[in-house]
């Protein structure tokens, strides 16, 4: 796309276009997806409603679906309490692994580096 | 005895080669000008690091060890910089004048086969494959309107780009310095492998020292441009979303920003890639894999080799420093766009929708580092208050934000 | 007040931008003849995907997506069909005419790279050498004679070579569609690599499309062949096998299959040296990491560079039509072939030892697949009859007939 | 090996060739591995007759270690069962590690994402 | 009747290709010589491995099968025996003459790619990033002047040196086989990618050899230079090491060793990277990943590449004989000097602080299997003494220390 | 620094040199290692004096941080000895993950390969 600008030959006009149309263009990149997800589940509610009405049922209980249930919502006020208190671990999966592997494994940490070695093939 | 006399023999056996290279020494001593030996031990000396050494050099390892430093010590983005960090002291110890290909300019080198993927693009877009197999955007899908946000705050691109012609860089330079305003590491090494590669070590250790120093640089540009009254705004929590909207989310994304915005394909093509692995349910042992080992992999050999590559000729300039001043003020701005235009937005929102404008300042795509920002400055104003989930809408869209923008540059000036 | 004043310097620089430039348009517009700005904008769009487009690539498109479709909902081969379908979205994705690099074709894109493993046959082997640590050869080495099942499939293989000369296709190019009815992707993409790279696409496509479908295709022609009271015949179980015979399988399989047919040496060495991993039991870790984090960053990568290889311009044609009618028809012939092998193996057989001849149409190697259709096929008749473990036999010497018969026609035709 | 067609000036008799050259030879193949395989189970066992015999004792059990026994058989029915009833996961492996960090990580599904995006280092 | 008509069409249409076949074979016979089929299959066969069989390629394979068998039986290091045997076999099936790539010699061959990561030095530095990630040093840190005896070690290497020059080699090469004196088989493949890559082949295999037999060299030696009132020395445990020591471990180690010996920088700057990886505390997942997935993966090509690139005329030679009696020489030497440089250290040291000469023959930098040899001879002379926390001090500096070496031979001889 | 030797026409005296001064510098750089490696705790430790006497504490415990006390020991003789006697796997962490793996997945070690060929797409 260079034919848009001469890049050798370049004045500040040119500049102020490839601000000017970058930044336009970000957010109309934005802008259509927010469209777009804002159309989603309309669409995709229309599907069930269409359904729904073939099968001669009727929509309820829809709004318990879109938000989240008080309940939920003070469930992760107490996880977010505990994330930002207990400096909880980057990888619980990992921290995990290597707590059981303790359980099988009697080395006191400096030992247990030579358990360790022995994956070394050199 | 019979230890005795297989103990000297075996020591005898030790000590005849040094024996030996003495003799050796002591003809040439004889037969030439010089002791051979110490000679030899000269020469080597003269050759090896300690005496090839440039104070410019010393001056990168000890940058080197700061970063390692800030890494272990503060935690800050150390996944990067405790790679980068050592790559600049293996990339800064003095080579002698040899045919052995060490150095990462020397083609065959290790260290050069390892950069390739640095200086094509790969890495970064294979990350970006990670970061998507990682990230869950149902923050953003549940409330969309939250992405202007993340567009908002990519002004800190476009002022930095602005900025770095008027500091005198030639336009490509400025087009991948730019980046850095968009807080976003991978984003900023592939435009400048692209654009500018003799500055891709200046850009990305400014990238990554900022992302570093968010927790430091944002919270005061949030209290001075919002009132308490605004941040103790507390918004309504996020509606569920269903698997199907999960699974549209990266295909709608990945092909209306490549239609829009092909220059961005590398980055968000993988990133929405490795997200429809992530949600699809069919393809977990692949999503779990590219969030794992294979994004672990290309991290470390990205980090050491950015490291590596940046020497003390290069980076010891008045355009580093430059880069630096130009990297900290687009952060700023950045951080301010977001939030600025959250207030903004604010005028058009009816009471109970009105969006608390800090989480404009996670519109940085520095992820998820903003958005504890946020959280954490949101419980100052009031300790029930949790902004964590909301911020992170902004924040992923930051990263989209940011990658379209760097597609942007591609395009305009390539 | 104070907030006040803030508030506006900060919003004032956020704008200040777009009033410069507009202004830059403004001096452009006196100077020049248009808006530069919307003149600049006009220009990029002429450039951006939506008006470079060809309704053919939208048919791509959406290839890609009833892939992806088909994959997550009725999760017909998604390890490999999530990736493809993403694969021919980013591929077709409208480019504009420029130097930057991101097409898979163009030299020096990331695609472009990572297109080298399919292009060079890497990847294929790779994922042998991970289906090799991943898979128990057991119930094969326990009863060897249902090889012949493996074998007597294989016929699809040769009918389509005959088939596609007698559609014109030229002969290179007949090889490598042929292994389309060996219904073993990474075979078929290992063998049109070399043969014709320009319908890898297609065939890659229509091998897992068909590989997919197998649970569709094979029942209808496992039952027109077979009577009730042949389905409902029950094997004996298999006899348990040593750890050595598990060691000695991939030896001796290597150096057979090598030494008689060295083009297949590249797909059957890697299956069966990752099968030793397995089983040698003092290599686990290998296995291990060889039939998980490998074979899984190789999938990914397989399957997005082969979607994404496929352009419009190549794939819409007559030519891929026909291979996907002879695909259809070979897979039929393959299953056909198995199934009647085993009636006429019968034949020769006492009544106790007897082959359920419905296992016959796992000889096609789409492993686990047909094993599970046979075995559901199987209930169907009677429920307490299970045949998955006597199916796996012929399933797996299908994976290595299928491969022979590549490697003969590289040998053959290169 | 293409010294074995011309491959510019084919004829249908090379198509034959190939076709019924590569299929035999698929056969002989996988005939050759069935004969040897065959072959491996007694070869192991006359070695263990043979050290056996050395060692002054008498081959009795054989045939319990040839056939699957009748419970292992059961055992193998019933988890076929479970398997195609059940829709077993892809692979309990990575599951098992999922549900075991879910233990050490009280967050709902939504906040849970976070502590997973903490791993983004952009 | 309607199944017996299905049966016999299909079975018709099985066989009809056959018959085809054998039609075309009938007019070849009428039209040309010879049976068209039966000449074909001759052709065939003159083309297969078994008739292209030189009894030198059977001998390599047999070398093979011992490699495996070596591993399987005695777990001798099976991790690369395995891949090294079965390339082995790989590498020494007789290829037909073709314009088939196929074995690693052949440019644009799965393996010749594979390959490249051996011949130009990325797969040794890479299983020393491993290497360092999986290693603790703190047997080291705490107890320092142990190093001195994974120095004196060394001298089996330069024994090498000066005896591979006495027996005729090349310069070049001489220092090639010099290193499998140091145990360390990725530093001696490393090295002869550099110095002498058509020795590569016969210095692995040698190295890895004699590595296998640590336990089976090593204790004659070690009874006969000591005496049981050494063997039975008690040494103190080893002081506890604080984080901040770990960390700073191999930042001081990558600086020191770079500075004066760049030439070991490509292995020693990776071993330490992995290992600050590991001791920072904030890249676990990273040392996690690069001591399991990545050195896995690497192990596996690297091991089983070497294999293959050995062939028959470059491996069965004088030269691989004079290759195996200098490394089984110069691992007697190294063990030698080892133990006799620590009684020669116990001269100097007070009554508690003596060394149990034992540990010395752990300055080879075979880890941790020479470490095991020393904790089996301790018990056998005391079954009370724990030798194993002791010796891996000169086991792990032995790494070092060969590294070192290596960098030198390098050096000089480039 | 190929400089240093004629490689074309090099004698026993370069032969030599390379012995003494390789062996010379693989001692040196140990050595170095040695005494930095020495001093190391030592300037920590001083570090960590300073600081306590700024903030007018003594030091008095530090012996029990130096050695590892006697209990470590009896523990680590006692894993050295189940080490050897074990012949404990590998990795158990690995093993672990298959042990938890097994517990849910009731196939027999013949049917249990057929979950794992699950992941097989040809
Ligand atoms: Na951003
Ligand atoms: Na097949
Ligand atoms: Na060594």
């Amino acid at each position: 796309m260079n034919f848009l600008i001469d890049l050798a030959n370049w004045d500040w006009s040119d500049i102020f276009v490839i601000t000017a149309v970058g930044y336009s263009v970000v957010f109309a990149v934005l802008i259509l997806l927010i469209i777009v997800y804002k159309l989603m589940p309309k669409v995709l509610n229309l599907q069930l409603k269409r359904r729904l009405k073939k099968e001669g049922r009727e929509i309820t209980a829809k709004s318990d679906e879109e938000y989240v249930p008080g309940e939920v919502n003070a469930a992760v006020a107490t996880a977010l309490h505990l994330y930002f208190n207990q400096q909880h671990d980057e990888e619980s999966n990992i921290i995990t692994i290597k707590r059981v592997e303790r359980t099988y494994s009697p080395w006191s940490s400096k030992i247990y580096n030579m358990n360790n070695a022995r994956h070394y093939q050199p | 005895m019979r230890r005795f006399v297989k103990y000297y023999t075996a020591l005898a056996m030790l000590f005849m080669l040094f024996v030996t290279g003495m003799q050796a020494e002591a003809q040439a001593v004889a037969g030439e000008s010089g002791g051979a030996f110490f000679n030899g031990l000269a020469k080597f000396w003269e050759n090896s690091g300690f005496s090839n050494f440039d104070i410019r050099q010393l001056v990168m390892i000890i940058i080197g060890l700061v970063l390692i430093h800030l890494a272990i010590k503060f935690k800050y983005e150390p996944l990067l910089l405790v790679p980068i960090g050592t790559g600049l002291i293996i990339g800064n110890i003095p080579l002698p004048v040899s045919d052995a290909a060490i150095g990462i300019k020397d083609e065959g080198s290790v260290l050069y086969y390892l950069y390739f993927g640095v200086g094509e693009g790969v890495y970064p877009s294979l990350i970006f494959l990670g970061i998507g197999a990682m990230t869950d955007f149902s923050s953003l899908i549940s409330n969309p309107k939250l992405m202007l946000l993340g567009a908002a705050a990519q002004i800190g691109i476009f002022a930095t780009f602005i900025g770095a012609v008027l500091l005198g860089f030639e336009i490509h330079e400025a087009g991948a310095i730019a980046i850095i305003g968009g807080a976003d590491g991978p984003t900023a090494i592939f435009a400048s492998s692209n654009l500018a590669p003799h500055l891709l070590g200046s850009i990305a250790i400014a990238a990554y020292s900022y992302m570093a120093l968010v927790p430091v640089i944002q919270p005061p540009i949030m209290r001075l441009l919002t009132k308490k009254r605004e941040r103790i705004i507390k918004m309504p929590p996020p509606r569920a979303v269903s698997k199907t909207e999960k699974v549209l989310f990266p295909l709608i994304g990945l092909m209306l920003t490549a239609f829009i915005s092909p220059g961005s394909l590398p980055l968000l093509g993988m990133l929405f890639f490795g997200n429809l692995l992530k949600e699809s349910g069919v393809t977990d042992r692949l999503a779990e894999t590219a969030r794992t080992s294979m994004v672990d992999i290309v991290t470390i050999l990205l980090g050491l080799t950015v490291g590596a590559s940046t020497s003390a000729a290069m980076f010891l300039t008045v355009g580093s420093i430059k880069i630096f001043l130009l990297g900290a003020v687009s952060f700023g701005i950045a951080t301010a766009g977001g939030v600025i235009f959250a207030k903004a937005m604010n005028l058009f929102l009816s009471k109970e929708k009105k969006i608390n404008p800090l989480i404009g300042a996670a519109g940085v795509s520095a992820v998820p580092a903003s958005s504890r920002v946020v959280q954490t400055e949101g419980q100052k104003a009031d300790p029930s208050n949790h902004l964590l989930m909301h911020a992170m809408a902004p924040n992923v869209s930051g990263v989209i934000g940011s990658a379209v923008a760097a597609g942007m540059m591609l395009s305009f000036l390539m």
